[in-house]
């Protein structure tokens, strides 16, 4: 069945997941972008605030409503908090026990929550599980995709495939400000029971239905179709990565955005005294020079087999080391990279340099 | 060996920023001639400042000196904002107020704690003081590290900031972010009170100087990051006229330049600014200065070290003071539009005025700059103090007056790095 | 015990001014090492040879140029620290131009002052086991410089982009949000992100990162409508000789 | 709860054989619960306490818990274990990654070349063969190495050499006074040896080059890719399919490899830098 909350209702969600000992993620506004950060009260969602997007570029954009989810991805991704960017393993003393958090995430559109899911997949076995039980995910229907954003042509989105508590549609019109829900699990519906909610109309299914659909078609990118896996296998030899790496800085920022990109570089380190000695993890990226460093120097030391490896690893090879895709289609590394270089873009011009002989 | 012909050698002065040394010649029992000899290579700020932006000069004259740089990026926003007559307001000047609190806590800490300390009590350096007093080690480096936290979390960075720009931050910090501070401030308040009280029990040899002093002066405030001047014959002008004052003239065995009030011998830091202005200073600081036996005015260079004391007590006051009443400037800074002209700027660096002046021209780029820092204002008077110690102190043999001597110029924590650098020292006795 | 001794040569005393900065950590460094030759912090001088240098400063001076080639004589370990030492400095902006006539800017009478027209790295005189990137460097990465040095581990200081650091912290892109023009992603990380922290564009502190693709990252400032001169000062600070290496390089 | 893959297991050092100026052996003993059920052509990630984690291979086939690890100091890490005397305290991961599968070998001709310290991993080979040698037809070692005193295991290969068991050549790089077997690297034996080439299982270790050029020479011969068996090596951080470093195109080396047959990865090693 159906529900719709108002915006009183979400506010009230929000409220109650905190009473309940969660510590609620959601989107707010914070030195000039819409991130995700710990909310300690519902008013710090980005009301009202939208966001324009194109390669290599982000603005925030005042709206005129008062829309709460009406963004797309900004700069951090769910994996800062289930793939935290720096963590102890541990010590002298043994391995470092984290205190069980339990988070709810709210807003996760259908390109993360699936990312969650590839990211389960990839670091099965790691403390990933352990973060990833705990959650409660309200996913959101999308309805305003971004300049950059391509789920659809991934098939993550815009509606939120599985894996969710509650998944909420946002509606404005003249009438009011409204969030369509399915709930996804028991969890979800009991959480609906304790808020203000009232029974959807058939109509306002619809139109939440229509407008998730519409929004498929409103994807400012695309990926090319035919099998991307095999062009990528195919393309080891492209001269069209010597081009790319012209414009690549091979800063990493593809890498540090992508919700799947999971790489790690572990630290052992000892204090001064010698005496205390402990180990940890950091995010890497596959574009760090010392990535593949072997004994003598380093595998990949060019800037275009560096973005060959990642593009590569996104489309193709995550297929035969994990079983899917690594690119979810949120389009994070196409308005994050400062040079705006665009996978869509560039898979199109390796899929338009024609077949090749394998 | 006489007394009368004698000749004293310093490899390298230590404890001091920066590299240079020392020349002493005694004849006949006279001291002939001191000179504070600075071999620091010469880094050619103000040639390389032509054609930058006036916007850069902030960054680029902070590594002047790595133990100051708050206090030449505040020489040179006041200087850029003069030309402009731009107002940053009450709040963002607060914040910067805050940012060179910080500075003067830690740097202040840091020549009483790790530079001067040790000469007073007989060791070569702090590590070896805290073999036997580990606890007021301690203390110290607890202080200078709040005062480091300050620059870190108003600056971005203790040494040469990176948040502070003209017109004010490229961002300021919330309330949220500064309240950790004032919590490690109150702490250390307490360890800059004892500062005071040890350093008060130290034996300070008799010197009175009689040097003209020179501060930035404040009606409303103990002057710090702006000010007017004022000299200790009362005469005060504004930070514009500084050139009319004060004329700097190369001496032969310096790679610093030396300075002249209105002709005469000068001295600006610690002293000069108590002297003309410890009126100013807080309730706290007045208290404590006067329970170690300071009264209105100082002027033993000898005492130095406990006026510095005293400032970091006021600093701490001052940050604490300023965090409390803190209103986050939004925006962080206001829009400094360049135009052609020429700009002045002093602050109070710990070690005593620095004055900036530039030449913008129509485009905003910088086409003559002219930094006088404090070492070389003060230069003239070190090498005169230099000349009465050894004078009254001729009957110490070589080793202890060759120690009174690093010791006096260890009184004004001559910062070489600024002036150029610093020490090694001579002596000749003929 | 290890002994330690650190040198200055021309620079601003801000990166050994880091090592005193260690206010947690310095009386157990002083447990652990000797502290053999520190001007700035010590009137006790122990004679070479040491374990450990630490230098600071470039080479500006005929006398330095000599000067440092006996530290080197005397030192198992040299590292370098901070830009001056490991790239000249800001004052390598003189190797640009007429050193006669910055002389003559600075002081009246310059046949004064002996100085040499370049001011240029350790490297550019003697070999350099370590190099310590920064203007100022890092006080964390100092001390795992110096931690790993005596356990004998290799340090972790890794030779990536600024960008790497800035997206750990989880901070927002001031290229792409803001339009600020950013070295981010030239740079060699080490500071933490502190630029992007304040929402102010990196501006190159620790030099160029290994590989950096320059003329990639001048291609977006013009696209993005930086001035050539703009571009060609933000490049010229304190890894003035070693960001014009790198753009030498890639004409 | 949840075992932590990256806590490593303490073993200590109860034996060390200097094997060369530059590389010795390590028995390792559990100094609580052990590692148990390691592979020929496995690794395991050797700890040595605050400096840092590497892959070893496993060079001897030890019944119980106890490890026998070959290692060349070539860096930090590699140093502090080359180093660890008897009665120093290291940890331990694994064992991980594909071994060599001898026993699917079994009734085929094995051809086993090894490329300095490449003969590590290979050496539980050859013993294993040994130990069961009438399961295998000819047995052929061909070990290269820089000069006469860089070969690991030399009294070992020194008694191989002298039995029927195993055909055993030795080659080094440069000719060296005192030395009067072959010079030259291992592909010259190789490309000397007459093989069965459907009945033939190549194993081969050592650097790259070495092994490309080896697989090439054997595929001459006929020895068909899927037959010719090579250990590969990447930057590993966890050896255990979580980090990223190791891949090698479609393979997570630590997971899919190291041994991996050279129909997958010749592919991947004739295109440059993936
Ligand atoms: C599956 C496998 C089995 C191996 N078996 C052996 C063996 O039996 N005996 C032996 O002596 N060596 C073996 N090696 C190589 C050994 O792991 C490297 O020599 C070692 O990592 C060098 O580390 P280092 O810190 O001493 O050197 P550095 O050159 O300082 O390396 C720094 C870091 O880079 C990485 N790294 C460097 N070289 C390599 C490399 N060749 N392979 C993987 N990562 C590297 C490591 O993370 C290392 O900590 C094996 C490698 C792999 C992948
Ligand atoms: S693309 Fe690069 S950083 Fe991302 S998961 Fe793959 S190898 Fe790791
Ligand atoms: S593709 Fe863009 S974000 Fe990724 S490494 Fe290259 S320049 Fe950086
Ligand atoms: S702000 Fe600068 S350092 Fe940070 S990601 Fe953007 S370009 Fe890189």
């Amino acid at each position: 069945m159906n529900v719709v909350l108002d915006r009183a209702g979400l506010d009230e969600l929000v409220d109650v997941l905190l009473a309940d000992g969660y510590r609620v993620v959601g989107p707010t506004v914070r030195d000039g972008a819409i991130v995700l950060a710990e909310l300690d009260s519902p008013a710090q969602l980005p009301a009202g605030w939208g966001v324009d997007v194109e390669p290599g570029r982000y603005r925030l954009r005042r709206r005129d409503d008062a829309a709460v989810f009406a963004h797309s991805a900004g700069p951090q991704s769910w994996k800062q908090f289930l793939h935290p960017a720096r963590q102890r393993l541990f010590t002298d003393d043994g391995p470092v026990e984290e205190a069980p958090v339990r988070y709810a995430f709210l807003g996760v559109r259908g390109c993360d929550l699936a990312a969650i899911a590839t990211l389960g997949t990839v670091l099965r076995g790691s403390a990933y599980d352990e973060r990833r039980a705990g959650l409660l995910v309200i996913a959101v229907g999308c309805t305003e995709p971004g300049g950059v954003c391509f789920c659809a042509s991934m098939g993550t989105g815009p509606a939120p495939g599985p894996g969710y508590d509650l998944a909420l549609t946002e509606r404005l019109d003249d009438r009011d400000h409204r969030f369509l829900v399915e709930t996804g699990s028991d969890a979800g519906a009991s959480l609906i029971e304790r808020v203000v909610h009232r029974v959807a109309t058939p109509d306002e299914v619809d139109d939440a239905d229509t407008a998730v659909r519409a929004a498929a078609g409103r994807m400012g990118r695309q990926m090319p179709s035919g099998d991307l896996r095999a062009l990528l296998r195919e393309s080891r030899e492209s001269p069209h990565w010597e081009e790319v790496a012209q414009r690549c800085l091979t800063c990493g920022n593809c890498t540090m955005v992508c919700p799947t990109c999971f790489c790690t570089t572990t630290e052992d380190v000892t204090d001064l005294t010698g005496e205390h000695a402990e180990r940890s993890q950091r995010w890497a990226s596959c574009f760090e020079l010392d990535f593949s460093y072997l004994h003598g120097g380093s595998v990949r030391t060019s800037g275009a087999s560096r973005y060959r490896q990642w593009m590569t690893h996104k489309l193709s090879t995550w297929y035969d080391q994990f079983g899917t895709s690594g690119c979810v289609g949120c389009g994070r590394c196409i308005a994050w990279c400062p040079v705006g270089i665009d996978i869509t873009a560039e898979a199109a011009a390796l899929a338009a340099e024609g077949p090749r002989d394998a | 060996m006489t007394h009368r012909n004698r000749q004293l050698q310093v490899g390298a002065l230590a404890r001091v920023e920066g590299e240079g040394a020392l020349h002493v010649v005694i004849a006949d029992g006279r001291v002939e001639d001191t000179e504070l000899r600075i071999y620091e290579p010469p880094r050619f700020f103000e040639a390389l400042l032509q054609g930058r932006a006036y916007s850069e000069a902030v960054d680029i004259t902070s590594r002047i000196c790595g133990i100051c740089p708050v206090a030449y990026q505040s020489s040179a926003w006041n200087a850029m904002e003069d030309l402009t007559g731009s107002d940053v307001g009450e709040r963002i000047a607060a914040l910067r107020r805050l940012l060179y609190c910080g500075e003067w806590i830690s740097s202040h800490t840091l020549h009483i704690y790790l530079l001067h300390a040790p000469d007073f009590l007989g060791y070569p350096d702090a590590v070896s003081l805290a073999k036997d007093h580990r606890d007021r080690v301690e203390c110290g480096l607890a202080l200078k590290k709040a005062g480091n936290a300050i620059l870190e979390q108003v600056g971005g960075r203790a040494i040469h900031p990176v948040n502070p720009k003209v017109g004010g931050f490229h961002r300021a910090p919330t309330n949220a972010e500064l309240a950790p501070l004032a919590e490690q401030l109150r702490r250390a308040a307490d360890h800059a009170l004892d500062t005071v009280r040890w350093v008060a029990g130290f034996e300070f040899p008799d010197l009175e100087l009689d040097h003209e002093l020179l501060a930035a002066y404040d009606a409303d405030r103990y002057a710090i990051e702006r000010g007017d001047l004022v000299t200790s014959t009362r005469v005060s002008f504004p930070v514009r006229d500084f050139l009319d004052h004060v004329v700097e003239r190369q001496v032969p065995h310096s790679t610093a330049l030396h300075a002249q009030l209105d002709g005469r011998r000068y001295l600006t830091g610690p002293l000069a600014r108590y002297t003309l202005n410890s009126d100013r200073l807080s309730p706290r600081a007045r208290q404590v200065a006067a329970e170690a036996g300071l009264g209105p005015t100082c002027r033993n260079p000898f005492r130095s070290i406990l006026v510095r004391a005293v400032e970091v007590v006021y600093a701490v006051d001052e940050a604490l003071r300023i965090i409390e009443s803190y209103e986050r400037p939004d925006p962080p800074a206001v829009d400094v539009a360049p135009r052609a002209g020429v700009g002045h700027g002093v602050s109070e660096a710990p070690r005593g005025l620095l004055y900036h002046r530039y030449e913008i021209d129509a485009a905003g780029l910088i086409r003559a700059a002219t930094i006088i820092p404090p070492t070389s204002q003060n230069q003239a008077a070190i090498e005169n103090d230099l000349r009465r110690v050894v004078q009254a102190n001729l009957t110490l043999d070589d080793p202890a007056l060759t120690a009174l001597c690093e010791r006096t110029i260890r009184n004004y924590d001559p910062c070489i790095s600024c002036s150029a650098h610093f020490l090694d020292l001579t002596t000749e006795r003929r | 015990m290890t002994s330690l001794a650190v040198w200055k040569f021309a620079s601003c005393d801000g990166c050994q001014l880091t090592l005193l900065d260690c206010e947690d950590e310095l009386l157990t460094l002083a447990e652990q090492v000797t502290i053999a030759h520190f001007l700035e912090a010590s009137s006790r001088v122990l004679p070479g040879p040491y374990d450990v240098s630490l230098v600071e400063g470039s080479i500006t001076t005929p006398d330095d140029a000599e000067r440092i080639r006996d530290v080197r004589a005397q030192s198992k370990t040299l590292i370098t620290i901070g830009a001056c030492a490991t790239a000249g400095g800001i004052q390598a902006l003189r190797n640009f131009g007429d050193v006669e006539q910055f002389r003559s800017v600075v002081y009246a009478s310059p046949s004064y002052i002996d100085t040499l027209a370049t001011s240029t790295p350790i490297a550019a005189h003697v070999p350099v086991d370590f190099e310590l990137r920064g203007c100022p460097i890092d006080k964390g990465q100092l001390l795992e410089v110096i931690s790993a040095l005596l356990v004998g581990r290799k340090p972790d200081v890794p030779d990536t982009s600024v960008c790497t650091e800035c997206k750990r912290r989880g901070l927002t892109c001031v290229a792409v949000a803001d339009g600020t023009p950013c070295l981010g992603p030239v740079t060699h990380a080490g500071c933490g992100a502190l630029c992007p922290s304040v929402r102010r564009g990196c501006y190159g502190c620790f030099g160029p990162m290994a590989g950096a693709n320059l003329p990639a990252l001048t291609g977006q400032l013009r696209r993005s409508g930086v001035d050539e001169d703009v571009i060609g000062r933000m490049l010229a600070t304190f890894n003035v000789t070693a960001f014009g290496a790198v753009d030498d390089a890639s004409k | 709860m949840r075992a932590d893959p990256m806590l490593p297991t303490p073993y200590r050092v109860a034996e060390r054989v200097v094997e060369t100026h530059d590389s010795a052996t390590l028995r390792l003993e559990p100094v609580g619960t052990a590692l148990s059920g390691a592979r020929p052509g496995q690794f395991c990630m050797l700890y040595a306490r605050g400096i840092g984690e590497v892959a070893i291979s496993i060079s001897d086939a030890q019944p119980g818990g106890s490890l026998v690890h070959t290692i060349r100091d070539v860096g930090a890490v590699s140093r502090a274990l080359h180093d660890a005397g008897a009665g120093t305290t290291l940890g331990a991961r694994g064992p991980f990654g594909t071994n060599w599968g001898l026993e699917s070998a079994a009734g085929h001709d094995l051809v086993i070349v090894a490329g300095g310290v490449g003969l590590a991993p290979l050496r539980p080979v050859v013993l294993g063969a040994l130990a069961r040698r009438g399961d295998y037809g000819r047995v052929v070692l061909i070990a290269g190495a820089r000069g006469p005193d860089e070969f690991l295991y030399r009294d070992q290969l020194a008694q191989w050499a002298t039995g029927d068991d195993i055909e055993v050549e030795r080659t080094i790089d440069r000719p060296t006074s005192g030395w009067d077997g072959p010079v030259g690297f291992v592909t010259e034996p190789l490309a000397r040896l007459s093989v069965r080439p459907d009945r033939t299982i190549a194993f081969v270790c050592g650097p790259e080059p070495m092994m490309r050029y080896s697989a090439n020479v054997l595929i001459d011969k006929g020895v068909p890719a899927g037959d010719i068996r090579v250990s590969l090596e990447r930057n590993m951080q966890c050896g255990v399919a979580l980090c990223g470093h190791c891949q090698l195109g479609p393979l997570l080396v630590c997971r899919d490899g190291p041994v991996v047959d050279y129909a997958t990865a010749g592919p991947l090693l004739t295109v440059r830098e993936v």
